[in-house]
């Protein structure tokens, strides 16, 4: 258990150490400050991450006009990660030793993450990262401003457990998000009274869901808890609602499933069904109001926006409050200064936490709606304090 | 008994989907020796037709009828396009139509990515497929029986079209000895420009249906290609009757393998047994004996 | 007619030596970053070399020489994360999502050396046995092809499934050395550039002998006409076997290089499509020609990075529409180019026609 | 474009080294005991016993389909057959193609097959080099071997040495395909319809070539022409829906209203054939 | 009904026909005569439109045909039957004969008629043609090319790897098929009959034509000191 935070801890420790080596190129001398937004907007991926980027470049708009960072302008280098790993890690110490920029925001997949992060412990430079993800982990040079599990899968388990559910069938994506997610899932279950009746997984992409379905319906099982990423979920929930299967008797809580995605499944497929995150397009507050509004302003009416989305748009506004809270670019003093440092999100306040890189978030669980949104069905309240190793949990211990 | 069956329908209705998406290739591949690694865009081709035309017709039910026809014809012109601009210039040289079709199929792709943009889009299935069939507690999705009936009926046609029909012999003269079909006066370049037109047809056909079972999206088509090609490969080149036995075979491997194991490895496995299978018969399971030396 | 003429001859000397002479001004001129991206390059092209040999001169179009080229990677990959870990250590990843005991198929890496036997030997006896069972049924052309790739399907998402051994979809990355060399450290990048350019250009000197040879003449001829060659008490299975474990033995040092150069291997780095990849290159090169895999293959990696740098989606325009004229009117690829130059002169009209049996364009290039 | 008919043609006088009795040759002899080839129920070769020693050039004609391609097919190796096919006491059948060459047995085809992107030379360099040690085949090949150039001159080629097999008329590959089984060292000669396709001239320098070989070699010719197997044959044995009709000189045979019946025919005109 | 003017023809590098002129009669049998690689087969391939001409003109009674494909030829009335028996090995002999006659719309008498020519095929109907033996296939190829009801038929080395008693039987139908009003151009190596058969004769050497003459009349060995042999 620990074995794992050490581990990764040390990994950055070294990285910070040999990055003495590597010295950084970032030019703060001009009127401008260089910056990298590293989305896949190739590949299956780029279905997600298009959006992202969409977010990050109105966010740099934003900054721009009032002003900059530091009375600079944003300078953006996009770069497309092209789904794959490999390129992501490429791309991020092209942004990084030959565009020379101050910090990079992007990534989607764990996959991409994991490919980049020791890019960056080696180069001792910044990302990031927006997306839910699987926990585990912690670098320096990482700011995760998605959920990590604490904040998003155990307060859906709550839920769930919370509605007499017992029996979980687990559907997902035959990557590191899933598997992980779902260890964590089990663990949950054996210390909740709750039972795993069955536990698949698919290649990325792959769109033959009849024998899945079919275990599913014998399984007995009274919830499907979903970590299917991207087009997956789409043959998923048509074979699901096809052989008769319906969110009333055998609800399907999904935790990779935002407002994007749901136009592409279509909502008749997917109504009344369960998400878990810590944004919805819904959330009816000023600031989110305002989010909503200039995004479909910028981008057209029909897009919507999500949690990803949020969270990046948000990742940029964490990194410029931090930045002017330490007065400075370098990435010492940006790590330095980040504890504590807050933004006034769409999602409600989140703050960054200095010890692991994390953010504070609220937990949200939503219904579908036959309009394709998502409304809260049930909040946390106030934002939960990042976990990601779960230390705050005895059944966690040896994961 | 009762996953039994459930299983061997879940495996005969996958085979019917590889079935339909590797029919067409049974014909150009089998009957043209072309290799199209363009087909599966032929079948996204296909399945975007039939989005565009819910957009248009809204009512689900009519336009998956009128979507059928209408994606054989676009994905047919297409093909003959694709045949009368490339492949017709590339005669005997069969490993290069596979690559140049590959580049075409990259093409596609980013075409469909700027066209319809680069999420997956969903196009509704009818209501009268909607929910199951259910005999004695075996459920089947009206739609994969669609999808069953819809393979059934055009393995039908091409098998007659090909052994009944004078357009079979002309193609399958053709396929044997092109300058000698050219001297008895059969006009070569128009039979291979209506073959090509029949498989992208099927193509089309095929796009459409799988718009029943997932989304569409630019690389929608990469997803069946190589099982498709398996199929092909397994039936033994040109046998419509292979192709056929191969699906299936294919698809009922796959459904029991992963109720033992899990969806990856009985991937895996389908595919090692494929490799070993062309092994101990390298041209599938039907093969023509010739006395020609290659 | 294969038999090259003394000035193609010459012309390919002049060609080696321009090549070799670029080779060595690289590190003085590229930035570290992009010294290393042209390292990564080189590991590309030594798997064209691979595959010009057996699909250029002997009809085998491999589409799955990700499997080589993995299975080096993946080799080196596991060696390096166990060497990071140190004696007895346990790579961090598998402490994530593994039960967090190293396999025991793994520990035999943990010795560099029996590492770099292995890179070499475990491909070597899998293309042999793949060989041995292909060939000798006479699989051939398209079957061949299909097959391959089935096998590099299979390949992939098996690495994706086995998370806890293989690091799954995220492969493996994050390697701190290289056989005790820190890999942060620019001064090791120029020697890790060498070591490539030294081995590509060994690797192509190697091809260049063997098509000069009788077996280079065989080995064409079992491309055109395997049975004929049968009566002449040739077994063209093994002439076959021998070039398919030549070229997965190079796919597999390529992949070995690879790693440590980018830092990481992945499945997405070896799939289906990755193993098409390797073939755009040397198609566009020249698939039967010395030089043309190997440049075809770094001039079009060279161009995907550049051009996706600045142009995401018409560099896949780009890239498509070049792959597809070259192939369909410049079967011998660019490296013809200068034969074709020449030929062109004394060229009459309608000569061959739609229907001409006139033999094929000769897919040997010039140089 | 030159064609052979016009300088030399054939030289029968340049065989050489090519066909210098070998000891070894001496005791070679085919024999064929009971062979049968059937394909999925029909049965082109129906249990044939035939025996041909060097010196003996023997011909095995019979009507179209009477099985005389499929009996070379069998002895080769090229289609599956059960019984008995022997050449210097080895048995052949059964054993793959390449083997079956290696023990000394060639064959040219009824339609010429040589290998076409190959000019002539690499051609009969190929055909000499599979006894060659797999090793010495990575060297480059310098000059070109006595055997050869011999061939090359025998058949007539030598100045299209560097033309591509492909680009030969028809009537050349099949010298070609003569020369390449002589460089191989073949001493058991199968010729499927070599002089199919050449002119009167042609033939009889084919002829001469075959008389200059048959001494040191088994041969075996399949034709349909007459003319040229009375020039040639010393034996003939007649096949017909694949059983054997008759046997012995070609006088008998002309004479055997059996064979004229099925085969031969009666002449409609003088010359020619 | 044919005229081919000072047509030259060839292959990607060699050119094989220099600069021919032949005229064929409506009826009657033109022979060509010449060594192998003298350039027969290249001259009929041109003929017929698998070889375009490099240089001069193909007329078809009336017509120049030069630039239309074979099959366009083919269903002007030109037939060709190409040397070395091809025939369409996937399909039967039965399918063999269908094709071309479907093609052509022929009447099933002609069928008949075709069969009455070849009773060997009769016998062969349902075996596929990449069966059939070297002979079965040549007779096959001839009476697929008269399926086509021509009225010009071009056979390359008709008689080429025949039993004896079929090519008097091949020779015997081309005779009486010109004498039927068909026009024949025959290209052989066998002096004798051609000869005998033709009304006209011509001689290619290497690619050019160095004798003409009347046929019949004609002795052998006058023709053969003219192909220099
Ligand atoms: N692979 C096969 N399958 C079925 N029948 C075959 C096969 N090969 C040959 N035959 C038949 O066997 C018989 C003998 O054929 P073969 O070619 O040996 O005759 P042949 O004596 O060589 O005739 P020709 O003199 O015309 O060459 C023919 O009737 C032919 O149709
Ligand atoms: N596909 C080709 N490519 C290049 N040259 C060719 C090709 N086919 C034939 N030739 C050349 O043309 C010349 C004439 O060939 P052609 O087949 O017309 O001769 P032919 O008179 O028919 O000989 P035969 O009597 O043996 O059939 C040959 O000598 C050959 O060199
Ligand atoms: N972090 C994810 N969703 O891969
Ligand atoms: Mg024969
Ligand atoms: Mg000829």
């Amino acid at each position: 258990g620990c074995g794992a935070k050490t581990s990764t801890t040390t990994s950055s420790v070294n990285g910070s150490a040999a990055a003495a080596s590597a010295t950084s190129c970032v030019n703060t001398s001009g009127s401008s400050i260089k910056i990298g937004f590293l989305n896949s907007l190739s590949g299956t991926m780029a279905i997600s991450e298009k959006t992202v980027n969409d977010a990050l470049n109105m966010a740099a708009k934003e900054i721009n006009a009032a002003g900059g960072v530091l009375g600079k302008q944003l300078d953006v280098v996009t770069e497309d990660g092209a789904s794959e790993p490999t390129t992501f890690a490429e791309k991020a110490k092209k942004l990084i030793s030959s565009d020379c920029v101050a910090a990079v925001f992007g990534g989607w997949t764990s996959a991409s993450r994991k490919a980049m992060l020791p890019v960056f412990e080696g180069q001792n430079s910044l990302l990031y990262y927006p997306v839910q993800y699987e926990g585990l982990e912690a670098s320096k040079n990482i700011f995760y401003t998605g959920a990590t599990t604490n904040q998003q899968i155990i307060p859906a388990l709550d839920y769930l457990k919370e509605k007499g559910k017992t029996k979980l069938f687990l559907v997902g994506s035959d990557y590191v998000f899933p598997r992980t997610a779902n260890k964590i899932i089990n663990a949950y279950a054996k210390a909740n009274g709750m039972t795993v009746v069955g536990e698949e997984y698919t290649p990325l992409g792959s769109t033959d869901f009849a024998t899945i379905v079919g275990k599913v319906k014998s399984s007995g099982a009274d919830a499907v808890f979903n970590t299917l990423n991207g087009d997956s979920n789409v043959a998923f929930f048509k074979e699901y609602t096809n052989v008769g299967l319906k969110a009333a008797t055998l609800p399907v809580l999904s935790v990779s499933i935002a407002e994007e995605e749901v136009q592409g499944i279509g909502a008749a497929n997917i109504v009344g069904q369960l998400t878990a995150w810590n944004y919805y397009a819904t959330i009816d507050t000023p600031v989110n109001t305002k989010f909503v509004a200039d995004f479909k302003a910028m981008y057209g009416d029909k897009r919507v926006t999500s949690d990803p989305m949020e969270a990046a748009y948000t990742s940029l506004y964490l990194w410029k409050n931090t930045v002017e809270k330490a007065k400075s670019f370098a990435v010492a003093d940006v790590q330095k200064a980040a504890g504590g440092v807050s933004v006034d999100a769409p999602e409600g306040k989140v703050t960054i936490n200095g010890e692991n890189h994390h953010i504070a978030k609220t937990a949200l669980i939503g219904e579908i709606h036959d309009d394709g949104l998502i409304y809260t069905v049930w909040s946390s309240g106030k934002p939960i304090e990042p976990d990601p190793f779960l230390k705050g949990y005895a059944w966690a211990k040896g994961l | 008994m009762d996953v039994f069956a459930s299983q061997v329908f879940a495996g005969l209705s996958l085979g019917s989907v590889l079935l339909l998406a590797a029919l067409g290739l049974a014909l150009t591949f089998g009957q043209l020796g072309v290799i199209n690694m363009a087909h599966g865009e032929f079948l996204m081709i296909g399945a975007y037709t039939a989005y565009v035309v819910q957009r248009v017709v809204t009512d689900a039910g009519i336009s998956f009828l009128i979507a059928l026809p209408l994606a054989a014809v676009i994905a047919g012109i297409l093909g003959v396009a694709l045949e009368w601009a490339v492949i017709s210039r590339m005669r005997g040289r069969p490993l290069d139509t596979l690559l140049v079709t590959y580049g075409v199929a990259l093409l596609l792709q980013q075409l469909a990515r700027d066209i319809f943009g680069a999420p997956n889009i969903d196009v509704r299935a009818p209501d009268w497929l909607s929910g199951p069939i259910v005999i004695g507690g075996l459920s089947m999705p009206k739609t994969r029986l669609m999808i069953l009936a819809l393979s059934i009926g055009c393995v039908a046609a091409v098998a007659l079209l090909l052994t009944r029909t004078p357009m079979g012999r002309r193609i399958r003269a053709v396929v044997g000895n092109r300058d000698l079909a050219e001297c008895s006066g059969i006009a070569t370049a128009r039979v291979d420009r209506l073959t090509f037109f029949l498989g992208s047809a099927l193509a089309g056909i095929a796009g459409v249906a799988l718009t029943l079972l997932g989304s569409v999206g630019p690389t929608v088509g990469q997803n069946y290609i190589v099982d498709a090609f398996l199929v092909v490969v397994v039936g033994g080149i040109g046998r419509v009757w292979g192709a056929v036995l191969a699906a299936m075979a294919l698809g009922l491997l796959q459904s029991f393998l992963q109720l033992w194991s899990d969806a990856s490895l009985a991937k895996v496995l389908v595919l090692l047994a494929v490799v070993a299978f062309l092994q101990i018969r390298p041209q599938g399971l039907f093969t023509v004996r010739t006395r020609s030396l290659a | 007619m294969i038999a090259l003429t003394q000035s193609s001859r010459a012309r390919l000397v002049a060609g080696l030596v321009a090549s070799i002479a670029l080779l060595a001004a690289a590190p003085a001129v590229l930035s570290d970053f992009r010294l290393l991206l042209l390292a990564k390059f080189l590991c590309l092209a030594m798997v064209a070399v691979g595959i010009g040999l057996a699909w250029g001169r002997g009809g085998m179009l491999t589409m799955g020489q990700g499997v080589f080229f993995g299975l080096g990677g993946y080799l080196m990959a596991m060696h390096l994360k166990l060497a990071d870990a140190g004696p007895g250590g346990v790579p961090d990843f598998m402490q994530l999502y593994g039960t967090g005991v190293v396999p025991a198929w793994w520990e035999p890496l943990r010795s560099g050396l029996v590492t770099l036997l292995l890179i070499v030997v475990l491909p070597a006896a899998l293309a042999w046995l793949l060989g041995t069972g292909v060939f000798r049924r006479r699989v051939r052309g398209a079957y061949f092809a299909i097959l391959s790739q089935a096998l590099v399907a299979a390949f992939a998402i098996l690495l994706i499934g086995q998370q806890q051994s293989t690091g799954g979809t995220n492969g493996l990355n994050g390697f701190r050395s290289f056989l005790g060399y820190d890999l942060t450290d620019p001064v090791n990048h120029q020697t890790l550039y060498a070591l490539c350019a030294a081995v590509l250009i060994v690797m192509v000197l190697i091809v260049r002998q063997l098509y000069r040879s009788r077996w280079g003449e065989l080995l064409l001829a079992v491309r055109d006409q395997e049975n004929r060659v049968r009566f002449l008490g040739y077994d063209p299975a093994s002439v076959k076997i021998t070039a398919f474990v030549i070229a997965a033995v190079f796919a597999s040092i390529g992949g070995a290089l690879f790693v440590p150069v980018v830092g990481i291997i992945s499945p997405a780095d070896v799939g289906v499509t990755a193993s098409i990849g390797f073939i755009v290159g040397v198609a566009i090169g020249g698939r039967a020609s010395v030089l043309g895999p190997p440049l075809g293959a770094i001039a079009v990696a060279w161009a995907q990075t550049s051009l996706s740098e600045n142009f995401p989606s018409a560099w896949t325009y780009a890239e498509a529409a070049l792959f597809i004229v070259v192939i369909a009117v410049l079967p011998a690829g660019l490296a013809s180019l200068p034969a074709l130059a020449r030929r062109v002169t004394h060229r009459r009209a309608g000569e061959a026609t739609a229907y001409a049996h006139g033999t094929p364009a000769p897919v040997e290039g010039s140089l | 474009m030159t064609s052979p008919g016009r300088h030399g043609g054939v030289d029968a006088e340049r065989l050489g080294k090519l066909i210098t009795p070998d000891p070894e040759t001496i005791h070679d002899y085919l024999e064929i005991r009971g062979l049968r080839v059937a394909f999925d129920g029909f049965v082109a070769v129906k249990d044939i016993d035939l025996t041909v020693t060097r010196g003996d050039l023997r011909f095995l004609i019979g009507p179209n389909g009477a099985g005389k391609t499929t009996v070379i097919d069998a002895i080769t190796g090229l289609v599956p057959a059960t019984g008995s096919a022997a050449f210097g006491r080895k048995e052949l059948l059964g054993k793959p193609v390449h083997r079956i060459a290696r023990l000394g047995v060639g064959r040219t085809f009824q339609t010429a097959s040589v290998i076409e992107e190959l000019d002539v030379l690499s051609n009969l360099d190929l055909a000499a080099g599979a006894s060659r040690p797999a090793v010495s085949r990575l060297r480059a090949r310098r000059g070109v071997p006595a055997s050869v150039e011999e061939a090359l001159e025998a058949i007539g080629l030598a100045d299209e040495r560097f033309r591509s097999a492909g680009a030969l008329a028809h009537g050349q590959k099949q010298w070609l395909e003569i020369g390449m089984l002589l460089v191989q060292g073949a001493r058991l000669l199968l010729l499927d319809e070599p002089v199919a396709g050449m002119s009167h001239s042609e033939r009889e320098q084919t002829a001469d070539l075959l008389r200059a070989i048959s001494p040191h070699r088994v041969v075996v010719v399949v034709e349909h022409d007459m003319e040229f197997l009375r020039a040639v044959a010393d034996s003939v044995t007649v096949l017909a829906a694949g059983e054997v009709l008759a046997q012995g000189t070609v006088a008998e045979i002309q004479n055997d209203p059996r064979v004229q019946e099925i085969y031969l025919g009666t002449p409609v005109h003088e010359g020619g054939r | 009904m044919l005229t081919l003017e000072k047509v030259r023809l060839g292959y990607d590098r060699t050119t094989v026909v220099h600069d021919v002129s032949i005229e064929v009669p409506d009826s009657g049998i033109v022979a060509v005569l010449g060594h192998n690689g003298a350039g027969k087969t290249t001259l009929l391939r041109g003929a017929i439109g698998l070889l375009r001409p490099m240089a001069g003109r193909v007329v078809f009674d009336g017509e120049d045909v030069g630039r239309l494909g074979p099959s366009a030829r083919v269903a002007r009335g030109l037939a060709y039957v190409p040397q070395g028996q091809q025939a369409f090995g996937d399909l039967s002999t039965r399918e063999n004969l269908r094709l071309v006659a479907e093609q052509h719309r022929a009447p099933a008498s002609r069928m008949d008629e075709v069969l009455d020519l070849f009773p060997a095929l009769a016998e062969l109907m349902d075996r596929r043609a990449g069966l059939l033996s070297g002979g079965q296939r040549q007779q096959l190829a001839i009476a697929r090319a008269l399926l086509t009801g021509p009225r010009l038929l071009m056979l390359d080395e008709p008689t080429e790897g025949i039993q004896p008693n079929v090519v008097q039987l091949i020779e015997r139908t081309i005779v009486e098929l010109a004498a039927a009003g068909l026009a024949v151009l025959l290209v052989e190596q066998h002096v004798g009959f051609a000869l005998q058969a033709a009304s006209t004769y011509a001689v290619l050497t290497s690619g050019r034509i160095t004798d003409r003459g009347e046929g019949g009349a004609t002795s052998t060995d006058t023709v053969r000191t003219a192909m220099r042999i």
